[in-house]
């Protein structure tokens, strides 16, 4: 429950978690564009500089995506 | 000129870590500009030989998981290693769907899905010494740009 | 119960790296689930440490570059140590707008953006021999809860 809390709280504190989930969905919606665009699969470079965020938040943020999953499926159980 | 880098790192056989070591070889491997999959293949590839180091290797003591990254040109050269109880039968243990732990819903995939994802897999191991995982990976996506 | 974690690592001192060694502690302390403050406080200290080992530590020679980190509870510890060419006169070094190296451009601001965004820095360093960083952080986040 706590956990849950967390996660859900909203008061200006801002979690890295939820930061990288948004980051996560971007960075998967721009990947099938730019694939659709170049006719082949994007480069982890392409994809910051389509976006606009770091290479190192991207890296961050298709684990966080993750760990966010496998921590709703033991929610969810 | 050759393109060379490489790190070494070291972390307790913790599942959380497990997480951590898959950022790490991903944040590495990351300066070859891969695309998303390749960096998917590789770090599924060290989620399964850092799993098995922790779960097996270790069981439920506590020790040290080491991972070695060499990267030259568009090639990646991965090491995972621990000090733990070691394979009997190598052999075997590579087989698709052995699993000497059935009891904690292991799938016995683990060195199949390694060996899918990644170019070439080497397993060294001695029981009572410990293990040691060689993998090789050639990232086709500098090629083709 | 005590939470406790720690890993330990090792990189060739390559400007490339500082982008990795931000990866690395920032998805080492992710597991204390900070806030984007105190994430960001952390990395920017790191990565000045990490750089001055490059810069100063190596200057233009290869070598490497040691990073360890302990979690203990929501206190982050963090060493990073280089066997570089080390500092003569730490006091002066930690001075704000003190730089040996104002032709490249240096700010002589990162020991003072270390101080301000870690609790506690300690400096020990022997000309010849080498440099340690030593850093502090106690996540708040984790107490407002
Ligand atoms: N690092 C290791 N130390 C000791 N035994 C291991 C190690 N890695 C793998 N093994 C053995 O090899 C078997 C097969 O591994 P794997 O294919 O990953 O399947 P699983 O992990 O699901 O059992 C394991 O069940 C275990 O007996
Ligand atoms: N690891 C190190 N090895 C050798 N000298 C160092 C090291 N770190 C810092 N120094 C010295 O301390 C000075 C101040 O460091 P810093 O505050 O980071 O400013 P800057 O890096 O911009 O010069 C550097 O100019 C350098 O002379
Ligand atoms: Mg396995
Ligand atoms: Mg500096």
């Amino acid at each position: 429950m706590g956990e849950i809390k967390r996660f859900m709280r909203d008061d200006g504190m801002i979690k890295v978690s939820r930061s990288l989930k948004e980051v996560a969905n971007r960075v998967r919606i721009n990947k099938d564009l730019l694939n659709k665009k170049l006719g082949r699969e994007p480069t982890i470079e392409e994809i910051s500089h389509e976006i606009g965020t770091s290479v190192e938040e991207i890296v961050m943020a298709l684990e966080s995506n993750a760990e966010v999953e496998s921590l709703y499926k033991t929610i969810h159980q | 000129m050759k393109y060379e880098n490489e790190m070494k790192i070291e972390f307790s056989s913790k599942s959380q870590n497990e997480s951590f070591a898959r950022v790490v070889i991903a944040s590495f491997v990351a300066q070859l500009d891969p695309t998303l999959e390749e960096l998917s293949d590789i770090k599924t590839a060290v989620s399964e030989a850092v799993t098995n180091a922790i779960i097996h290797g270790y069981e439920e003591y506590d020790g040290q998981v080491y991972m070695y990254c060499k990267i030259t040109d568009n090639k990646v050269y991965i090491e995972i290693k621990d000090f733990g109880k070691g394979i009997g039968d190598i052999d075997k243990a590579r087989e698709p769907l052995f699993t000497s732990k059935p009891e904690l819903e292991r799938s016995g995939m683990g060195f199949t899905v390694m060996e899918t994802f990644m170019d070439e897999v080497e397993v060294e191991s001695k029981v009572g010494v410990g293990s040691k995982i060689i993998m090789r990976k050639k990232l086709e996506s500098l090629e083709k740009l």
